[in-house]
């Protein structure tokens, strides 16, 4: 399934822009996101942190994502 | 001005702020005023941008909000948050907690606002005469 | 307004006070807005009076102050007391403080307003419908 | 000597007006001063507490009252 990623912040230079699309298997679960993003793009590893967040929600590791999912990547905040 | 939780990229107004929370049932208002520094370990910050997941941003501030409610005694919160370019100087969020008592305000305004720095949504970036960097993003 | 350690008879201004007390160097602006309560363990308070030793409490007003700096690393500290007869609903006292570190303001602001109540020759005397009291008289 | 002393609050109404004149002994303190005081108006040992001012600062019960010295008497304080 095809899912697109959206970046702020930090992630966006990283990717080059603000989004990106993967082709990821059925089932696939935020760390399988996660791991296929830092494959592509090593700098990721360079971050202290790298949270996905599913329909505006920080959602936990195993999270299966589905095709419709607005899925976004949360480099470290720091508002306030 | 009675938006109690708020992204804007207008200059914030403390003063309305404070105003837009004030219950004669409560015994102590506590407000917080993040300004933005104009120097970062000795080096100049010539202007700030924050960029905000804005819907999510939205949630997690309403989250904190309620959670401080729930925590503390606390009858109301106020969070607002700046967006966009900030000049030096420029206060980059407020939040103003009214609650019965004063320590119960104290310790939920503090909790709102270390909090808010850990969960929301929102990124800085700092500009400096040789280059710009997104805070905090690296170890 | 640019006055840090006052009492006066008319209506504080928390707005205007945390106006006075802005500065591009600090890092986090913490105030504190003490209110009067309109009950007393559930009997409605109809009015209240503040008597000050006024010569006396603007000293100790000054003095936390200077200590709020001496202790936290604080820069800026405005302390307005209400004095004479005040409205329920109506602020008694107003605490801005300004520091780099939003701890420091935070800890800066609490240590003023628990000084004060500690500290400072100001007397409060309730109003209910069947008498009034001076507060805390009386163990 | 003569000893002025200035009520505020609710010493106000124990002494029914805003001050008192003692005649204290020289070399007097501010623990004889209140010892008197005590003496004069009992009402005053039903307050949480009692402390004098000397010339508008808190003073420790040893100190010696001067003759023209400003002494204030300072029941519980509830400002805030």
């Amino acid at each position: 399934m095809k899912i697109e990623v959206i970046a702020f912040g930090i992630a966006k230079d990283i990717l080059n822009g603000n989004q990106v699309t993967l082709e990821m298997d059925e089932q696939s679960s935020v760390a399988d996101v996660r791991q296929a993003l830092v494959d592509l793009y090593p700098a990721f590893q360079g971050l202290a942190s790298l949270q996905l967040a599913v329909n505006a929600d920080y959602v936990n590791d195993d999270y299966l994502i589905k095709e419709n999912d607005e899925v976004v990547l949360i480099p470290p905040v720091s508002g306030g | 001005m009675k938006t109690l939780i708020h992204i804007t990229s207008e200059k914030l107004d403390p003063q309305a702020c404070l105003a837009a929370v004030s219950y004669p049932e409560c015994g102590g208002i506590v407000s917080f005023v993040g300004t933005v520094r104009n120097q970062t370990k000795g080096k100049p910050v010539l202007k700030l941008e924050f960029e905000a997941y804005e819907k999510m941003a939205l949630k997690e501030m309403q989250k904190i909000a309620d959670r401080a409610k729930a925590k503390f005694q606390v009858e109301e919160v106020l969070i607002h948050h700046r967006a966009g370019l900030v000049k030096v100087g420029e206060e980059a969020v407020v939040i103003v907690v009214a609650a019965p008592h004063r320590k119960a305000a104290f310790h939920a305004c503090e909790y709102c606002i270390d909090t808010l720095k850990e969960t929301v949504p929102i990124w800085k970036k700092e500009f400096f005469e040789d280059g710009e960097i997104w805070v905090s993003a690296h170890p």
